[in-house]
């Protein structure tokens, strides 16, 4: 069935790492409304510049807040539309076959003893947000340096956690909501929500959008059923 | 999770095969010429086309497909162009998909050809000439024939190559189930999702059970060419 | 003329610089392997185009490098039997002998079945060309130049892999395309037999150059050329009439400038013209009239000149009327013979090769 | 941005180059046993085999990726063994990027022989047999050399496919510079921050450069190598 | 016995089931185009594994397929002489001649050198094949195989792309492989005075079957296998030793079961054997001695047999002492010289082919 913007129904631009809490959401919306709405997920990066290539996007919900900031600054969202709609907590991981012992997140804690000669699995803290949180945090706890040379930057934070569920990495930094769903790793530690600026998934209707359904979906959101479903895949939902 | 195929499932099996079949259909007869010309031209600026031929492999899909998107969106100039012209769209579409799998495939399919083609035996196609058959006509009765071989490998990897294809494709047309998520890009979507790895094994499977069913028969159909070609 | 063609073209060390011109026929092209034949032959196809040229068949000017003339091999409607075959692999020989004819429509003039008929194709039709042997190849790739309604026929060897039998049966019918379609054909071949049987014009090429040109008579009458129209194939070229037909023993009786000659009986009309081959090596000399053998053929003549020959051997030509008969015979006999120019003899001819029979002819 | 590139690009620009040629080199072999093997082989299984071969490029690159790590990655058994029977270790290292290089561009490499293999003319090693060659002499004077063409051919494709690979480097080797980081992966880090792009799109000028003028090179061989092979 | 061999093999609507043996020196395969002969020359070479069959060669068993044996082609040591060639494109004519020593390292027989000199390769050694004429690529082929040290040769129709005088100067050659280096061949050939010149033993094949094995005179001999044979070339063939020498007129005497023949000098030494062959056509036939004629071979003998012919001629067997001779006559002579078997006659030959010279050496 296509499901283009054309027959109606709403095409919602969101991160990847959206997929189960939105597709359980666009679930609740279709039962609740009668209406439908389409998630397409991919990077927040393409997702984004698809949006300014002039995708018919209605929503776009992204995992940070600098790519819907690079939208802002093309007028392609309503500002009006725009708040944070989830958030994210940080947290270390362990391979769970290793049985490891909980670690203490706190200034100068021995990261790299822990590692021995082992890498440090998470997002690329080059391009990748849960990287560049991550990098935040160590730095904040100043164990950065000590560290930066044992960094396994992986692609996305899937991509970090596969590499701690394999054991190929000892520890690894990801988000909780992946680090819950994976039954193969271990939460060693949480990072301190001061310690990086906070992760946000802001959501914002695009200004090309003609769909009257934005604004309902936009709400519907909110709703119970909607927080429902992204807490249980671990996401705090913002008022 | 049940072993019966989903309909969005089956939805993305459909599309895959769409995009893959329309890709390696569409982008033959330009891969033809384009090996013609690198196999058997001679002209200034060979290498260049050669080189461009090759990009699409060089590059990283995630460039191809931002290239595309610049190019063939809908505020890309050949985009605008096909959209006025002939009311094709590809931007978001599954033409579009289609069009990063054909771009993507090409350098395979006409590297394919020209293999072919550069073993084609000439002399048989003097031989035609002396029979009354100009350029064209040696094409189309000898030289064709003789390079079936390079073509079909063309297709067939065009069809593999496009029927794996992900990185042009989300980056061009996004992932729009049912317009343009293909099974790479479906799989790609459960990798991204905490815990869907057992769903992205699950589509992986199908991937490869109904590529090679496709793999599967083109072998056979070469096969059999290949006994009516062997040489005299 | 029918050809006239002139190229010079280097070929690594290989340097063609040709020219000949011919009329109507058959023109033979002659010369020991690597003389330029096959090369000569593809600037004509067209399939070679030479640094320097020109070519004209039957007034039409085909090459010209002078003025910039080229027409493409497909438009110059040539035939060509190739010294190697070159069948298509990936068509039957049905669909090998029809290409000319899905590039021409006209309904030419061998068709299809007496094409298939004359080279016995019919068993072989629906086969791919790797199934045939080596002689079958040949035949099939003759009868798809004949069959692409050619306006000059080039065939190059084209019986060096038949038997002997068939090329008996296939040699009358190239004739029959060179008396009755009018075709004009360049014959490359290494056999003297062929060649004096077939042609009308002999080009002799050696080191890329042509040697001699002439009717047949001529070329292979010369003295001075039986080295390299090959020794023991030297003889002369008589042009005859039919004049009886001898019904009780079948024969037929033969007239020409040299006296009668009697040959197996000939199925042609009184009056028909026919080109008798007598070799040199077939020539025994008498000098008084024979008795009692069963040579049929004893003509009265002179001898005109003693050619030089080697330790053993040497060659008389013999006047005979008008005509010139070449014998060749041992010193021994010259000298036991006492032969001189403008002795009286008797030449007793064993055999002669005709226009007919498919190499030589006893009588 | 200034021209001249900096130490990182640099590091990038030779690792791709290490890598690149690295996947080409070792995976000749066995793409040209492998060619062999579907060309002239008649087993049980050749068509899975076959199937097999197209793997990587059916897949979705992040799938290939997946596999690799948990089959070459430290705890997978293919990792062990050559870690320990060899001390060769492919995690998080330019050799495992050159792994996932070669095994992309694998059925590129087999194809392309296996099309020049085809087209050998058996008869000629038929002549070469009675000739006193066996199997191997065969194969060495006669096969490799008419076959070389295709082994061109596939040595290109491998060089350019790896030298654009991302997906399933980046999902089996991570992203650490200076080790693994190559130019599609270098390029793809940028493309994912916002203000990336100017700097993606001058690595990609870069890749383009250095990939062009490999490229070249192996055509004008490749052109030598066709003259020299003008048939009898 | 030499080779022996048994086949049956289907090849589409074409069965092969050949069998022969025979011993030492050249085995010709003779037949026409069709026949099968490559095919029983590729079962022989290894090249071709048939259904059914079984060969050996000197003693070696190299194929038995009821016992399941089948030594491959790269293991016979069996040199082959392609029918087309089959030269590597993609090395050089050096290259090509030296390809046999790549896997023999053994010092073989005849040297580079002397290849390269006999086949007048030296201005080829440089060029890739297909820089070469079609009988250049043949002499290549030959040194092919000559080169790689074969204990069989096999040569399919090895001169039918060469000139004749070509053909004179490799056929010796042929001949001294032959006689001195006692490598047996199997040569496959059209052309009748090749294989009388050649071969030991002939092999007449016909629609895959073998129609008649045995010495060249026996098979030549037999009127019945004439029309097989060839009508035109048929003759007999006599073993000779020369006799003497005349050096005033440069002659060689010959004595053979039917007399004695003069020919041109011989450089052999007394006692020494040859061959002969006497066509049929060549022969003519005298009720008494000529007279003052140039042909220096007259021999008593009578008429044995007179087979039928055609309507003009009819082929006689002569009993010449305890030789035979196959003679050809007009039917109209036959009965002018009223000859019928018990006729005492004189055998008057011109020529007659010998294992030396190219073709025909006239007498
Ligand atoms: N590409 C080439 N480079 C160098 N020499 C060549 C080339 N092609 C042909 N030759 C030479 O040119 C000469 C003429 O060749 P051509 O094929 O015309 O001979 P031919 O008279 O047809 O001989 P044959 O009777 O053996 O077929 C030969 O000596 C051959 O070696
Ligand atoms: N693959 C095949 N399928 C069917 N028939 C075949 C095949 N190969 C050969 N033949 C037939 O087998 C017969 C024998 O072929 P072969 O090549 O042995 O003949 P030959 O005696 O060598 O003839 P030539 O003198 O013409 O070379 C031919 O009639 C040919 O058509
Ligand atoms: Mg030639
Ligand atoms: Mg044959």
């Amino acid at each position: 069935a296509p499901a283009r913007a054309e027959d109606g129904s709403l095409l919602v631009f969101a991160a990847a790492s959206l997929k189960n809490a939105l597709d359980a959401v666009d679930a609740a919306y279709a039962k609740a409304s009668g209406r439908k709405a389409v998630a397409s997920y991919a990077a927040s990066s393409a997702l984004a510049k698809q949006i300014a290539a002039g995708a018919p996007a209605d929503l776009f919900i992204s995992a940070d807040e600098d790519w819907m900031d690079y939208l802002a600054a093309r007028r392609l969202i309503e500002p009006t539309t725009r708040s944070d709609l989830l958030g994210n907590a940080l947290v270390l991981v362990a391979p769970a076959a290793n049985h490891p012992a909980p670690v203490a997140i706190a200034p100068g804690f021995p990261l790299a003893l822990l590692l021995g000669d082992g890498r440090l699995a998470m997002a690329d803290p080059k391009s990748v947000p849960a990287g560049k949180y991550g990098k935040a945090a160590l730095e904040r706890l100043g164990v950065w340096a000590t560290v930066a040379g044992r960094i396994a930057p992986a692609a996305n934070v899937r991509a970090a956690l596969l590499l701690v569920a394999r054991g190929e990495a000892p520890y690894g930094i990801v988000y909780r909501t992946d680090a819950a769903a994976e039954p193969e790793v271990a939460i060693v530690g949480s990072f301190p929500a001061a310690s990086h600026p906070p992760i946000l998934y802001p959501v914002a209707v695009t200004t090309a959008s003609k769909n009257p359904d934005a604004a309902r979906y936009l709400a519907f959101l909110r709703s119970d059923a909607a927080r429902a479903a992204f807490r249980a895949q671990g996401f705090t939902v913002l008022e | 999770m049940t072993l019966a195929l989903t309909p969005e499932e089956l939805d993305a099996i459909r599309l895959s095969l769409r995009v893959a079949l329309w890709a390696m259909a569409c982008s033959l007869p330009p891969a033809v010429l384009v090996a013609l010309v690198l196999a058997r031209g001679r002209f200034w600026g060979k290498a260049l086309l050669d080189g461009i031929v090759h990009l699409p492999l060089v590059l990283p899909p995630v460039v191809t497909g931002y290239l595309l998107l610049l190019l063939f969106g809908r505020q890309g100039p050949l985009g605008r162009f096909f959209a006025e012209a002939f009311g094709l769209v590809f931007a978001f579409r599954w033409t579009g998909a289609a069009l990063a799998a054909a771009i993507m495939g090409f350098p395979l399919m006409v590297r394919a050809i020209r293999l072919s083609l550069e073993a084609v035996d000439r002399r048989l196609e003097a031989a035609a000439a002396t029979l009354g058959a100009g350029a064209l006509g040696v094409f189309a009765t000898v030289t064709l024939p003789l390079m079936l071989p390079g073509i079909i490998a063309g297709l067939i990897l065009s069809f593999a190559r496009s029927f794996g294809e992900f990185g042009a494709t989300i980056t061009f047309v996004s992932n729009i189930p049912g317009e343009t998520e293909t099974l790479p890009l479906a799989i790609y979507a459960f990798t991204q999702a905490p815990g869907g790895d057992p769903m992205a094994l699950r589509l992986t499977l199908v991937s490869v059970a109904v590529s090679m069913s496709a793999l599967l028969a083109a072998e056979l159909l070469a096969r059999r060419l290949a006994r009516k070609l062997a040489p005299a | 003329m029918t050809i006239e063609i002139e190229a010079e073209h280097r070929l690594g060390a290989f340097r063609l610089e040709a020219a000949f011109a011919s009329g109507p026929g058959v023109t033979a092209l002659f010369g020991r392997s690597g003389a330029g034949k096959t090369t000569l032959v593809n600037v004509i196809a067209g399939l070679l185009r030479p640094a320097r040229g020109r070519l004209a068949v039957e007034g039409a000017l085909l090459l010209d490098t002078a003025r910039g003339i080229f027409v493409p091999a497909h438009k110059r409607r040539i035939g060509y039997v190739f010294q190697e075959g070159r069948l298509f692999p990936h068509l039957t020989v049905w669909q090998n002998l029809l290409f000319g004819r899905w590039f021409h429509r006209k309904a030419a003039h061998p068709t299809m079945a007496e094409v298939v008929a004359l080279l016995d194709l019919a068993p072989l039709v629906d086969r791919r060309p790797a199934a045939l042997s080596g002689g079958e190849k040949q035949r099939v790739a003759i009868g798809r130049a004949l069959l692409a309604d050619p306006r000059l026929l080039l065939m190059d060897e084209p019986l060096a892999s038949l038997d002997a039998e068939r090329k008996s049966e296939i040699l009358p019918y190239i004739e029959r395309l060179r008396d009755e379609t009018k075709i004009p054909i360049v014959y490359v071949s290494h056999s003297i037999p062929e060649v004096t049987r077939l042609a009308t014009t002999l080009v002799l090429m050696a080191a890329g150059r042509v040697e001699a040109v002439g009717t047949v008579e001529e070329v292979m009458g010369r003295l001075d050329l039986a080295p390299k129209t090959g020794r023991f194939e030297a003889g002369a070229v008589l042009e005859a009439r039919v004049a009886s037909h001898d019904a009780t023993y079948g024969l037929t009786q033969l007239r020409c400038a040299a006296g009668e000659l009697t040959v197996p009986r000939l199925a042609l009309p009184l009056g028909t013209a026919v080109r008798v081959r007598i070799r040199a090596r077939d020539v025994i000399i008498a000098r008084e009239p024979p008795r009692a053998i069963s040579a049929l053929n004893v003509l009265r003549g002179r001898v005109a000149e003693i050619a030089a020959g080697d330790a053993a051997q040497c060659e008389i030509r013999l006047a005979l009327g008008s005509a010139s008969l070449l014998a060749r015979i041992t010193r021994r006999s010259l000298a036991e013979l006492d032969l001189a120019p403008g002795s009286e003899v008797f030449a007793v001819v064993k055999s002669v090769a005709l226009g007919d029979g498919p190499e030589t002819v006893e009588i």
